[in-house]
C-alpha cells in the first residue's frame, strides 16, 4: 500500500528521495526505529524523540517545513511529501512536534521579534519542547468556553485554574496556553494566547494515563502563576485570532492520511503473514480476515486517490478543497478500524499488559512474540482519533453548515 | 469532486451537464419507459451527433479516442439523468470487446456505424448458472466447415432487444469454468437458430433471454483468436465496472441534490427537516459517500488509462462506489418518505437502478474477493 | 427457523396445531399458497385474499382475534399465535386487514349498536372491505397535522381534500377516515373519525405505484362529499381518541416479528440452496452468502428469543414489555435485510420485471426459473417497512423521549 | 431486560446486585488492581460466603446445583461491577470441567475446597498458535509407568497466577488440530518441572505463560478418558461463551448508564448532550444493543440448561453480545469525550474488558462461522 502512495517519481524527485533514505538509513539506529514503530498515539517515546530532533538539527532537518529564513528547507510540497513518505517508511520517531508545527507558525505570523529571537531557534535545535495549553474540563469540544482566569497586572499576568489533556506537559519546558484575560459578550473575545515556562512557579501537573497504558496527558494546575506580559502572543485579548491561525495547521496539517493508513495498512499485512489461523494455515488466507483487510484496503484506496488527485489539481492551479474536514471523517474511521483488525489479528496474545516491555531502554523481555506488543496498545490509544481535534459529530456539524449550508 | 481534469475534459464535463438536463429530463424519461421499446431513437441520435457514441473508438475508425476518463464523465452524466438507451451494453461493453479484440475488418465493418448510431450491438456473456464468472460457459461453438454451429442459452442480456448483433460467448474447448476454451462471435441478432424473449427490467430499460439452437456463423464472426476471449472478457468487465462506478456516482450525486433540497423545503413537526441534527448528519454522511464513490471510480478510470491494477481498482471501485450508493439511495428514501418509494418520483428509480447493477455486476461481497484475488498479499512494504 | 418460533407444544396445543394444519391443508388451494408466498407487502394479492376470507369466514375464522361476542374465538394468546404460526407456514393468503384489525376493534369500543350492527358482520363476511384514510400529503409522520376539511352542517358532514398512501383503496368499498371537522389551538383537537362508503359522490383515486410495480397505494380526492352525522365514530372533533386507540392495534399489532422473520429466512435458505455461486457450487456454501445469512440467523435469534421471553414473562403474571417500540428498529431492520440478501441470492436475475408473471391468474410465464419472481419486488416493497408506520427516526425520537426520559 | 425469572432467581439477582454495588466500587477495584496479586482474598470470600463458588456445583459436593440462568446472573453483575478476581477462569471454566469430566474421587477432592474458596484451578488449554481451537494442542502427555509426562507450552492462561491446580490438556494421540486424542490432566501448581511467568492483562487480570518440561502426574491426575477430552473442553467454552456473554450484558448495562447520566448532566454549547438529537439517538441505538445482547445471553443459558443447540447458541451469544458491546463501548468513549480515554474513569475499563474478552473467545466473525457449522443449513422449514 505505501508503494501506492506517492506515485511516479520524476528523474529529480528520485534523486531527492535517494538522498533522504541515504540520510535516514545512516542516522536511524534500531532504538530510533523501534520507537518510530511503537508509536502509540501522536509522539513517539521522548526520550528517542527528542535524540532524533538532535540529529535532525544537526544534519539541517529540524524543522523541513519551516520557511528557510528561519531554518526550514523551503522544499516543494511535494517534496515535503516525500520527506514525510520516506520518515513513515523508515520508521522514524515521531517527534514532539507542538512546538514546530503549532506554536512556531504563530511566533513566525504574530510574534515580535525578540519572541522569534528567543523561541524558534530553541525549537529547531531540540532544546525546548512546547505542550499546547489549550482544553479545560469544560472546554472540550467547544473550546472558546474556556475559563483559565488572566488578570493583567503591570508587569504581569497572573493565572489560576488549569488545562486539560495537556500531551507530554510532563516533557515540555514550555508550554503555550489560552487564558480568559477580559470580559466579553462573545466568548471568543477576552482571550490571550500566552508563552509560558513550565519552571513558573505556581504550576503543578496531575498525570493522566490512557487506556494504552501510556502517561499522555497531564492536567496542568495554574495557581497564582505570574507570565510576564511580554509573554503575551499577539494582542492582547485577541488571542482567539492566533487560535484560528493554529487550527488551521491542527486541522489540515501537513500529513497526510492516506501514508498514515499505507504504513497501517502494511503493518497489519505483516502481522497477519505472521499468524495462523487456529488450523495451521496463515490467517491471511482466513477467508474472515482476509475480507476485511481487503475492505480496509478498498477503503484506503479512495481516501489515498482522492488525496492525490486534490493534491493534482491544486498543483495544477485549482482551488484548494474544501472537502478536507468531511474526508477525514471516514479517513479517521477506517485507521482505527486498521487498528482494531490488528488486534483481532494476534488472537489472545492481545491481552497481555505490557507497558515497560514497549519502553525502548526497559531491558524488559515480552511475554509471547514481539509483534504482539503494539496492536492491543494502539488500538486503545487511537480511539483518540475520534475525540481530539473534534469528535465525528463535531465534524458533521461543520460540514452541515458550512459545506451543506444547513 | 473536483477532479483534476484537462481544460477539454472540464469543458466536456459541463456539456454533457446540459445535454442531459436539457434533453433528458426525468419527465422525457418517464415518457420513454412507458414506450414498449423504451429507447428513444432521437436521443440515441443526439448521442451520436454529440460524439458520444464514436467516443472511445479509434480515429482510424471515425472514433474520438476518448480515454476511460472521458467515459467516466460520460457515464457520470447518464448515471444523473437516469439514462435508459444502452450506451453501457453497446458502447462501453460491446465496444470494448469489438476495440480489444476484432479483426481490422470487423472493426472497420462496424465501429463507424456504431459510432453514427446507426448499428447496435449487445454482450450475450452471462448465463443463467454463470453469475458474475465470465468463464463459466456452457453454451458450445462447434467447429464446421467453414465456421461454427452455436447451442446454448444466454440470460438477461441486455440492450439485445434494440440490437443488430450480439456478441456471444461460447466455449470452442475446455470445460465450464476453464478460462481457455471460450471464444467469441459476431452473430446478427436475426441469425437463424436465435431465438429471443425480450423483457422490461427493473431499471427502466429491456433484457433478453436467448436461445441458441444450430446457429450457423463464419468462421470470420469469431473476433479474436479461437479460444482465447477470457482475456478480451476480463477487460471488458473491468472497463464496465469502470463506467458502471461512474453512473453510480452521477446518480449519489443526484440523489443528494435531490435529498438536500427536500430536507430544505419538506416541513414536519413545525420545521423544515434540514433543521433536525440527525438528518443534517445524514446528509452528511450521504456526501461522504459520494466522494468515496467518486474518488475510487475516477481512480478506476486513470487505472484504465494508464492500464495499472486495472483488476483490482475496478472491483475496488463497482465495491465501494456500490456500497455507498447503496447507502445514498437508501437513505435518499428514508428522507423522502413514502413518495420516496413510489414510481412517481425520481429518488426510487435511482434506487432501483443502483439495486439492479449490483446484481448485474456484483455486490460489495463480490469484489472485495476480486480485488483481493488481484492484489495479492504479502510483503508489499519493501 | 420457522421451527423454532413457537417452542415446546403441549398435548393441548398440539391437538389443537393439528386441528389447524388439517383446516389449512384442506382448503388452502395452490393458487391461494402462492399469493401468500408472493406477497410483497402487508396484503395478498387481493382477490385470493377476498377468497380467502370467505373461506375463513365460512370455517368460523373470519375474525379469530375478535371477542366472541362479535364472532371471534375467544382463543388464549397462545392460541392465537399458533393459528398465525400455521397460517404463515401454509402461506395462507394475507387478509387486506384494515377493517378487521384496525377499525373493527374500534367500532367494538367507540360504535353506536346501529354502527356495530352495520359494519361488524360484513367485515367478518368479507363483504366490506375497509381501507385507511389517515395520511395526507403534508401530515406524514406527523399525523395530527392532518387538514381535510369537514365542515359539519345539519346532516352531513362535507369533505373536501384528500388523502394520500391509502393501501388498496381500489378495492375497498369503505373507508375510514380523520377529517379537520373542528378548529383548535392544539392540532390533536378538532378531528374527526368518520367511517365513509366509497362509492359517495365526489370520491375519486389517483393510483400509485410502489417500486415493486405494484399498485399499493391511491391518493383519494374528497370533492365536496357529503358524510351523514351517524358515520362519524365516537364524539364529533374527539378523533384523536378514536386514533390514539387504533394505533395500539397498527404498532402492536398480534403478529409476531419473529415469525416473519423466521419465515424470510427460511426462504432466504431455500432460495439459496437452489443457487449456484458461478464456480459451480451451491451458494450457501459461499463463504460470504453463508456469512451473511448467519449473522441475520443470529440477530433473529435474539429477536424470537426476546419476543418470546416477553410474552412468557406476561404469561406468568409479569408487566407487559415497555419495549415494543425498541425492538422494532432493530427488527424492520433485519426483516429488510434478509429481503436484501434474498436480492442477492438471485444474481443476475435481480433485474427483470416480471409483474405480470407474479400475478395469479394472468397467464403469463415467468422469465428464467420461478423462485427469481419475488426477491426483487419484494425488497422494494419492503423499503416501506422503516416509512410506514414511522420511520426509524421518529422511532428513536419516541423512545428517547419516552423509554430514556431525554 | 425483563427476563421470565423464577421468584428465587429475581431475588438472586436483586442481592447480587446489591452485594457488588456495595463491596464492588469502582473505587474497591481501583485498588485491586493496583496490587500485583490483582487478587482480594476477603472478596472471594465473601463470594464464598454468598454461595457464587459453590453456585454450579452438586449438592453431593456442597454445591447448590445451580442452574446456567443463575450463572447468567453472577456474571451479568459481575460484568456490571468489572469484577477482577477469576471466577471465569476458575468457577465457570475450570469448575465446567471438573463438573462434567471429573471422577467422583477427584470431585469430591476438589469440588467442596473450590466452593469454599479454599483452593483456585486455573484452565490452561490454548497454546501460541492455538488461537480459539482447543484440539489444535501440540503439548504432550506420555504414558509412564503409573501416569504420564508432560511437556509443552500453555499461553496466556488466565488466573494461573492465584491458582493452585491447572488442568491441563495435552496430547496422548493424534495430531495437532485432531479431536480424538487430547487429554485433561489435574496438575499442582507447584508440580516440578512447571514453569510460570506472570503478567498483568489489559482487562485489570492476571495471567501467565506456561512452560511444562517433564512433569510427572499419575494416573489419577486424568479427568476423563484419555483421549477424549475434546467434548468436555466443547462445554467448557460453551458454558465459558454463555457466562461471557452475560458479563458483556452487565458491562452494557453500565455504561448505558453512566452515559445516559453523562449525557443529562454535561453542558457543552449552552446545552446538555441529551438534548442533541444525535445523541439521544445514539443513546437509543445503545439501548437497543443492551436488549438485543440481553436477549442472546439469556438464550445461551437457557440453551444450556435445555441442552438444546449449544453449540450453536453459545456462539450466537458471544457473536452478537460481542458485537453490541463493543458498539456501546466505543460509543460510551465517545458520548465522555477525552476521559473516556483515560484509566481514571470506568469507561475506559469497560471497554477494555469488552476488546480482551473478544480476542480471548473469539470475535464475531469467528462465532458467526461457529454458528453457521452448528446450524447446519438446508431445509429447515418442514
Amino acid at each position: 500500500m505505501m508503494d501506492d502512495v506517492l506515485g511516479p517519481l520524476t528523474a529529480e524527485e528520485a534523486s531527492f528521495q535517494e538522498q533522504i533514505r541515504v540520510f535516514l538509513e545512516a542516522n536511524l539506529t534500531p532504538d530510533l526505529r523501534r520507537a518510530g514503530a511503537l508509536t502509540m498515539w501522536a509522539i513517539s517515546q521522548f526520550d528517542m524523540s527528542k535524540a532524533w530532533q538532535k540529529i535532525l538539527h544537526a544534519h539541517g532537518y529540524g524543522a523541513v517545513h519551516w520557511p528557510s529564513v528561519y531554518g526550514g528547507k523551503g522544499w516543494t510540497a511535494r517534496q515535503k511529501l516525500i520527506w514525510e513518505y520516506e520518515n513513515t517508511r523508515a520508521h522514524a520517531p515521531k517527534v514532539m512536534n507542538m512546538g514546530r508545527d503549532l506554536c512556531a507558525p504563530c511566533i513566525m505570523k504574530f510574534g515580535t521579534d525578540a519572541q522569534k529571537a528567543d523561541f524558534l531557534p530553541r525549537i529547531l535545535s531540540g532544546d525546548d519542547w512546547w505542550a499546547q495549553g489549550f482544553s479545560e474540563p469544560n472546554a472540550g469540544s467547544d473550546l472558546a468556553a474556556l475559563q483559565l482566569k488572566g488578570e493583567i497586572g503591570e508587569t504581569d499576568i497572573v493565572l489560576n485554574g488549569s488545562k486539560i489533556w495537556t500531551t507530554f506537559a510532563q516533557y515540555a519546558n514550555r508550554i503555550f496556553c489560552l487564558a480568559r484575560t477580559g470580559a466579553s459578550p462573545k466568548k471568543q473575545m477576552g482571550i490571550s494566547f500566552l508563552l509560558i515556562d513550565m519552571d513558573t512557579p505556581g504550576i503543578s501537573l496531575r498525570p493522566i494515563h490512557i487506556l494504552s497504558g501510556d502517561h499522555e496527558f497531564n492536567q496542568v494546575f495554574f495557581d497564582n502563576v505570574r507570565v510576564p506580559r511580554s509573554r503575551v502572543l499577539g494582542a492582547e485579548n485577541d488571542g482567539w485570532s492566533v487560535v484560528r491561525y493554529l487550527l488551521q495547521y491542527e486541522h489540515g496539517g501537513v500529513t497526510s492520511r492516506a501514508m498514515e493508513m499505507a504504513e497501517r495498512l502494511d503493518w497489519l499485512e505483516q502481522l497477519a503473514s505472521v499468524e495462523e489461523d487456529g488450523e495451521g494455515n496463515s490467517l491471511l488466507n482466513d477467508p474472515d480476515f482476509a475480507r476485511r483487510m481487503g475492505e480496509l484496503f478498498i477503503d484506503a484506496e479512495a481516501i489515498s486517490f482522492a488525496e492525490r488527485e486534490a493534491t493534482a489539481l491544486q498543483r495544477s492551479g485549482g482551488p484548494p478543497s474544501q472537502l478536507g474536514e468531511l474526508m477525514a471523517i471516514r479517513s479517521r474511521e477506517v485507521g482505527q478500524a486498521i487498528t482494531e483488525l490488528a488486534m483481532r489479528a494476534i488472537g489472545r496474545y492481545g491481552a497481555p499488559f505490557q507497558k515497560d516491555a514497549r519502553s525502548i531502554g526497559s531491558g524488559v523481555d515480552a511475554v509471547g512474540p514481539d509483534h504482539i506488543l503494539k496492536p492491543t496498545p494502539f488500538y486503545f490509544a487511537q480511539r483518540a482519533a475520534t475525540i481530539a481535534g473534534g469528535t465525528p459529530d463535531i465534524h458533521r456539524n461543520n460540514v452541515a453548515k458550512r459545506l451543506l449550508g444547513l | 469532486m473536483d477532479f483534476n481534469l484537462t481544460p477539454e475534459q472540464a469543458s466536456f464535463r459541463d456539456s454533457l451537464a446540459k445535454v442531459v438536463a436539457k434533453d433528458y429530463s426525468f419527465e422525457r424519461r418517464r415518457k420513454i419507459i412507458a414506450e414498449k421499446a423504451r429507447f428513444d431513437k432521437d436521443i440515441w441520435a443526439l448521442f451520436a451527433e454529440q460524439g458520444l457514441l464514436a467516443l472511445p473508438f479509434d480515429p482510424t475508425y471515425d472514433g474520438l479516442g476518448g480515454s476511460a476518463v472521458d467515459m467516466y464523465l460520460v457515464m457520470e452524466a447518464f448515471g444523473r439523468a437516469l439514462v435508459v438507451e444502452p450506451y453501457l451494453s453497446c458502447i462501453v461493453m460491446a465496444g470494448s470487446l469489438l476495440r480489444h479484440g476484432a479483426s481490422d475488418a470487423q472493426k472497420a465493418d462496424h465501429l463507424p456505424m456504431i459510432g453514427r448510431g446507426e448499428r447496435l450491438f449487445a454482450v450475450a456473456c452471462h448465463e443463467p448458472q454463470s453469475r458474475y464468472n465470465l468463464s463459466r460457459v456452457s453454451t458450445t461453438a462447434s467447429s464446421r466447415k467453414g465456421g461454427y454451429v452455436l447451442a446454448g442459452q444466454k440470460s438477461v442480456v441486455y440492450g439485445a432487444p434494440s440490437s443488430d448483433y450480439l456478441l456471444v460467448s461460447a466455449r470452442t474447448g475446455g470445460a465450464a469454468g476453464d478460462r481457455g476454451g471460450v471464444s467469441l462471435f459476431v452473430v446478427p441478432i436475426g441469425a437463424s437458430g436465435v431465438s429471443r424473449e425480450d423483457y422490461a427490467t427493473f431499471d427502466g430499460m429491456r433484457a433478453s433471454e436467448l436461445t441458441f439452437e444450430n446457429v450457423s456463423v463464419g468462421r470470420d464472426s469469431l473476433v479474436g483468436e479461437e479460444g482465447e476471449a477470457a482475456p478480451l472478457l476480463e477487460r471488458m468487465m473491468n472497463e464496465a465496472l469502470a463506467a458502471v462506478s461512474a453512473e453510480l456516482t452521477g446518480a449519489m450525486e443526484a440523489l443528494n441534490d435531490r435529498s438536500l433540497e427536500h430536507c430544505r423545503t419538506r416541513v414536519a413537526f413545525e420545521q423544515p427537516l434540514s433543521k433536525f441534527q440527525v438528518l443534517q448528519h445524514r446528509l452528511v454522511d450521504m456526501r461522504v459517500s459520494y466522494e468515496h464513490g467518486a474518488a475510487i471510480s475516477m481512480a478506476a478510470a486513470r487505472a484504465l488509462d494508464a492500464n495499472h491494477a486495472v483488476n483490482a481498482t475496478a472491483s475496488a471501485a463497482m465495491a465501494l462506489a456500490g456500497r455507498e450508493a447503496d447507502f445514498v439511495g437508501k437513505n435518499a428514501i428514508q428522507l423522502h418518505g413514502a413518495i420516496g418509494i413510489t414510481e412517481d418520483l425520481d429518488i426510487g428509480h435511482y434506487f432501483r437502478r443502483i439495486a439492479t447493477v449490483r446484481s448485474l455486476f456484483g455486490d460489495y461481497d463480490y469484489h472485495v474477493r476480486r480485488y483481493l484475488k488481484h492484489r495479492a498479499f504479502g510483503g508489499a512494504l519493501s
